[in-house]
């Protein structure tokens, strides 16, 4: 399997990404710089977390504008699977490849910590290593991940199994406090229409090995790997 | 010339940095705010062109960069 | 240009004396650009005038040592053809006036120190001191300085894993933080500063110079009072993405061979960058200001060779390689440009729009630094306090409770969380623990971390402070499993001027070499902060330590949490029963009374190594030290990191208040399966250690006989809540 | 009533905001922009009171807590 990850001026879970995918896919990813036009060959897309141009403006805006976003867009629509955590998240609401915005967290304050997440849908693809209803644990580094979008398009992504994780209790309850950033409807990850784009706030590839603290993001790269072999 | 754009988010849409400030204010003591919102200001030097030449450009720059219109709202102050 | 008159000379800081060796040294009288650069060059912060007599007596040298104080930042062996390079700096004055700017622009030129050096940084630590927590500058200044520390490391993709935090009125109008950066580099790939190669080209990269902290440097060498905070110094405002490209591609060129020497612009920027490579080098550096890179129109020599922008750089390059090197940093949209060359001359000379703004000798600059002797009286030794003079408390349980909801136990989640701890994928043991320990990426090596001073205890014997701040972080590092390699320093003391203060200096100096000799455990880097001090009320002695150790085996760290029920609870060391300066003593009897504590160096070494080849030889599942509160403070922390209560039985001559809060040094808490409980006591005996089993991991309340049972959903209520109700304004 | 509070960089302080929003607009083709500074604007409602009181009070949460003006300048803008 061939999977790319974009680097941005500001980038900085970029090596954490190839170090994840490589432990799964055996292989190591092709590391594509942001000013280039074209992507190689590639059955996956990952856009990493950082501060792409130091988050400043909007997080995410400078770097939806990159020339090689237009690629990644290109390639999404034609259906090529994309994942785009954290600031690669951002930055995928940012070009319009998944609706909503991340603002910034309800308490103003950065958070680094574990959290656990609700499986919400089914999507072979991304979340084929879990059961739907399952919770597994990821951490999350963030400034604005407080995902908002129209009462409209939450709705469609309510109905539509658009929503692939939600902050939750251990127990999976969608309370308040296990809410990091203010999220709507706790919401810490989602699907494009088609479910072929996930972006995602917490860092499944933080969590990779006993050593780190856990292995379910290790679980979601080797299902990844599997599923798109 | 100059430009200058106002950024503010679009009502519906929650605004933590307001909702902070006025917490902080009340926390203060300040209790005649009753609300409190957070918007950007980006100020632009421009090379010299037409008011209105300047303000298409402007909101070109809106549409692609500075502002995004799912949240945000924008107005554009052309001053030369 | 203007003449120098005494008021200019005053301005500058500079004494009379110093001014009139200025005059010897140059045979004429001086500009004012020359003026500003002898009076950055001789401040406190760039000469180290009044420490550095004593700093010279320090320990520097190990066998592992490559490099130790002198460059940017120390560099020590971790075998394998790696190294580890680290420093601790201060930003006190910056983070007072503007907590979250010069909090982060502190984190800013500590990580430019390390990596000007080859590394990239690993880790971030911050040792941090705020006034008492009711001060009404409090909260505003710590929530200022956390936001500042996480906005620039975040940013920047390094890791913050760890500091320490303090609060104490002494410090209400001198907080201090103290940065700290760990960073990984090849041993054949080290760059050093001094300037060499006679024509070779001086290139300025990174952000371009405004009118930014001009003067900053002799501001960190001057006293407070009260209008100083009306002056509104121009502060620098950070800029971690700028920083962030200016690490990729200073990294991305050390790759090649195309660098000579390499020096960041931190404190007095380009004036002391400059001289420092040319007197390193023995050479002369000629530099056209015209070719700066500036931010803003009009900018004099004066202001050009002062001025503090952040995220700067001055590199000496071999010839013909500037293309190449200008390449790279475009890439990484930075500014780029050959601003001068390396002459013989010996002379630093400057020129501007076609003419000369100054034209000094290095060597005879920086050779009359001026070094003084200052006078110093030896604190007076406070009396001991021992068990009996302290009375017993009604009930050990409300003890304990108040003291692990004490601002000095309580725990700092609400600040690490607002770090960035795992980027980089090798955070194997995070903020919370004795030391952080990360992985040598690749590798199965790991570097533990930590950051200790105990400021009340160099309060009261600036000797006994000074050996227990370095016995502490040798201790943590211990307590992981990992062999404690070397230190840096941050030194933060009042006004050096007065005798009382510079014996608080000398006193803590002398503590630290006692314990850096009979630990092996040399200093390789550090950093001095003085004057921190408003209307004469000078803050706690300081010497902030930071400490890495090595593990050969990363699987082989060690945490603090108990494990497992029915683990068995060793304690390793004496339990002296000395109440002085306990917090036990200032939190429930509100006296900040008699001597600290005493150190046994020999005992805490052979304690230490004891464990650590416990550790190693697998047997130990929980390990953690006794410092702040106590034996029973260590076991309650011990309970909350592993969701795990004990059944604790504590035989003793002593007071059983004094047993439980005493802060006896060297000791440690830790639990092992009992199928190892025989093999540990034989080791014991053999390395004559004390040893002693004081019970067994449990299930969800602490309980120690005679004295206390505390559930632990109630410990970690107290422990936890403290700190985010301060920062809500709801403590009570 | 309404107040608006307009806060900009000090001349002289370092804008790493609007240097890079200069330098995206620049990628972007956008060559009329010789330079682009950062602001915030907060909009408060207040309780009413006379516009005097109002700027005082105003002016007061500014230097409590909404500018920093170690760095920031502030204009308070009072509309009814
Ligand atoms: N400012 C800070 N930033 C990050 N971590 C901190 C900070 N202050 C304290 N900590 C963490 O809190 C824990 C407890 O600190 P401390 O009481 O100083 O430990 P110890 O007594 O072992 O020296 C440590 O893991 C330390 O790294
Ligand atoms: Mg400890």
């Amino acid at each position: 399997m061939k999977a790319c990850v974009i680097v941005f001026p500001g980038s900085n879970c970029d090596r954490d990404l190839k170090v994840a995918l490589t432990q799964s896919m055996g292989n190591e990813p092709n590391m594509v710089w942001h000013g280039d036009s074209e992507l190689p060959e590639t059955d996956l897309i990952a856009i990493p977390g950082g501060f792409s141009y130091g988050d400043y403006l909007r997080c995410g805006a400078m770097a939806g504008n990159s020339p090689i976003m237009r690629e990644v867009v290109r390639k999404a629509e034609g259906g090529t699977p994309v994942v785009a955590i954290c600031n690669g998240f951002q930055i995928a609401t940012e070009t319009g490849m998944l609706p909503g915005a991340l603002l910034r967290n309800a308490d103003q304050s950065f958070v680094c910590k574990d959290v656990d997440l609700l499986v919400a849908a089914d999507n072979e693809r991304f979340v084929g290593g879990y059961d739907r209803g399952q919770v597994v644990k990821f951490p999350v580094a963030h400034h604005d991940g407080n995902f908002f979008a129209d009462e409209e398009t939450l709705s469609e992504l309510e109905n539509e199994g658009q929503i692939a994780f939600k902050y939750a209790t251990p127990d999976g309850e969608l309370t308040e406090e296990a809410n990091p950033n203010g999220s709507l409807n706790n919401i810490a990850g989602i699907y494009n229409k088609a479910g072929n784009v996930l972006g995602l706030m917490p860092h499944p590839e933080r969590l990779i090995s006993k050593e780190l603290g856990g292995v379910d993001g290790k679980t979601f790269f080797d299902n990844l790997v599997h599923s798109i072999g | 010339m100059k430009a200058r754009v106002h950024i503010s988010l679009k009502n519906g849409v929650l605004d933590p940095q307001g909702k902070a400030i006025s917490n902080s204010l009340h926390g203060l003591g300040f209790d005649s705010v009753l609300d409190a919102r957070q918007g950007k200001t980006i100020e632009l030097d421009l090379k010299d062109m037409s008011k209105e030449q300047a303000e298409k450009e402007v909101d070109r720059m809106c549409l692609q960069l500075l502002a995004n219109t799912v949240i945000e709202n924008y107005s554009i102050e052309v001053i030369d | 240009m203007n003449k120098i008159t005494q008021d200019i000379v005053a301005e500058h800081g500079l004494t009379e004396g110093e001014y009139s060796q200025v005059l010897d040294i140059l045979g004429r009288e001086p500009n004012l650009t020359e003026l500003g650069i002898f009076s950055v060059m001789w401040s406190e912060h760039c000469s180290y005038k009044s420490s550095k007599k004593w700093l010279k007596t320090l320990p520097t040298e190990a066998p592992w040592v490559i490099c130790g104080p002198g460059e940017n930042a120390g560099v020590i062996d971790i075998g394998d053809g790696q190294a580890a390079i680290f420093k601790m700096e201060s930003h006190n004055h910056p983070s007072f006036i503007e907590p979250y700017q010069g909090a982060a622009t502190g984190v800013g030129g500590i990580m430019r120190d390390v990596f000007t050096m080859g590394a990239r940084p690993i880790a971030n630590m911050n040792a941090l001191r705020f006034g008492s927590p009711d001060h009404p500058k409090t909260r505003h200044l710590l929530g200022g300085v956390v936001a500042g520390i996480g906005g620039y490391g975040n940013c920047m993709g390094v890791p913050t894993v760890g500091g320490e935090t303090n609060f104490h009125s002494s410090y209400d109008g001198n907080i201090l933080v103290n940065a700290m950066t760990v960073g990984l580099a090849d041993t054949d790939k080290i760059f050093y500063s001094a300037a060499a190669g006679i024509g070779n080209p001086v290139v300025y990269v990174g952000s371009k110079t405004g009118r930014d902290g001009i003067h900053g440097a002799t501001m960190a060498s001057a006293e407070f009072d009260d209008d100083s905070e009306e002056k509104r110094p121009t502060v620098q405002v950070g800029d971690p993405f700028t920083e962030k490209l200016l690490l990729e591609a200073c990294l991305e060129l050390m790759a090649t061979d195309a660098i000579v020497a390499i020096q960041d612009m931190g404190a007095a920027g380009l004036t002391s960058s400059s001289f420092e490579m040319a007197d390193k080098g023995g050479v002369g550096i000629e530099l056209n200001l015209d070719h700066v890179p500036m931010r803003e129109d009009g900018m004099t020599p004066y202001e050009i060779m002062l001025s503090e922008s952040q995220e700067r750089m001055l590199m000496i390059l071999k010839p013909g390689r500037e293309e190449e090197a200008r390449k790279i940093f475009e890439k990484w949209e930075l500014d780029f440009s050959v601003i001068g060359k390396v002459t013989d001359t010996g002379k630093m000379v400057l020129t501007m729009g076609g003419e000369t703004v100054a034209d000094l000798p290095v060597a005879p600059l920086a050779d009359a630094a001026p070094e003084y002797d200052r006078p110093w009286v030896p604190t007076p030794k406070p009396a001991k306090i021992s068990a009996e003079e302290v009375q017993q408390p009604n009930d050990l349980r409300e003890v304990l409770l108040k003291l692990m909801g004490s601002s000095e136990i309580a725990s700092r989640k609400w600040i690490w969380e607002q770090y960035d701890h795992m980027v980089m994928g090798d955070t194997i043991q995070r903020p919370g623990g004795d030391a952080a320990v990360v992985r040598v990426h690749g590798t199965d090596k790991a570097l533990a971390i930590t950051t200790d001073c105990t400021p009340r205890y160099c309060y009261a014997d600036p000797e006994t402070g000074g050996a227990q701040a370095v016995a502490e972080v040798w201790r943590n590092l211990t307590a992981t499993g990992a062999k404690p390699l070397a230190i840096t320093d941050c030194m933060n003391f009042g006004n050096p001027e007065r005798p009382e203060i510079m014996g608080q200096f000398v006193g803590c100096i002398n503590g630290m070499k006692d314990a850096c000799e009979a630990l092996d455990f040399p200093v390789i880097s550090g950093n001095v902060s003085l004057y921190n001090e408003t209307n004469g009320q000078g803050i706690h002695p300081t010497p902030a330590i930071g400490g890495v150790g090595l593990l050969e085996q990363s699987s082989q760290m060690m945490t603090m949490g108990f494990k497992s029920q029915g683990d068995q609870v060793y304690l390793i060391g004496d339990l002296t029963g000395e109440m002085g300066q306990s917090l036990y003593l200032r939190e429930i009897e509100g006296r900040e009374e008699g001597a600290p504590p005493s150190v046994d160096l020999k005992k805490e070494r052979s304690n230490g190594d004891f464990l650590r080849n416990a550790i190693e030889k697998g047997w130990v599942t929980a390990a953690h030290d006794v410092s702040d509160g106590g034996l029973a403070v260590a076991l309650a922390e011990m309970s909350l990191a592993g969701n795990k209560g004990a059944d604790i039985t504590i035989e003793t001559d002593l007071p059983l208040h004094a047993a439980l809060f005493a802060e006896s040094q060297g000791c440690y808490v830790v639990t092992v399966d009992p199928a190892n409980s025989k093999q540990l006591q034989d080791l014991a005996e053999t390395a004559d250690v004390p040893i002693c089993l004081i019970g067994t991991v449990g299930h969800n309340e602490l309980k120690i006989e005679n004295a206390l049972t505390i559930s632990l959903d109630e410990l970690g209520k107290e422990h936890g809540s403290w700190m985010p109700s301060l920062m809500a304004g709801t403590a009570g």
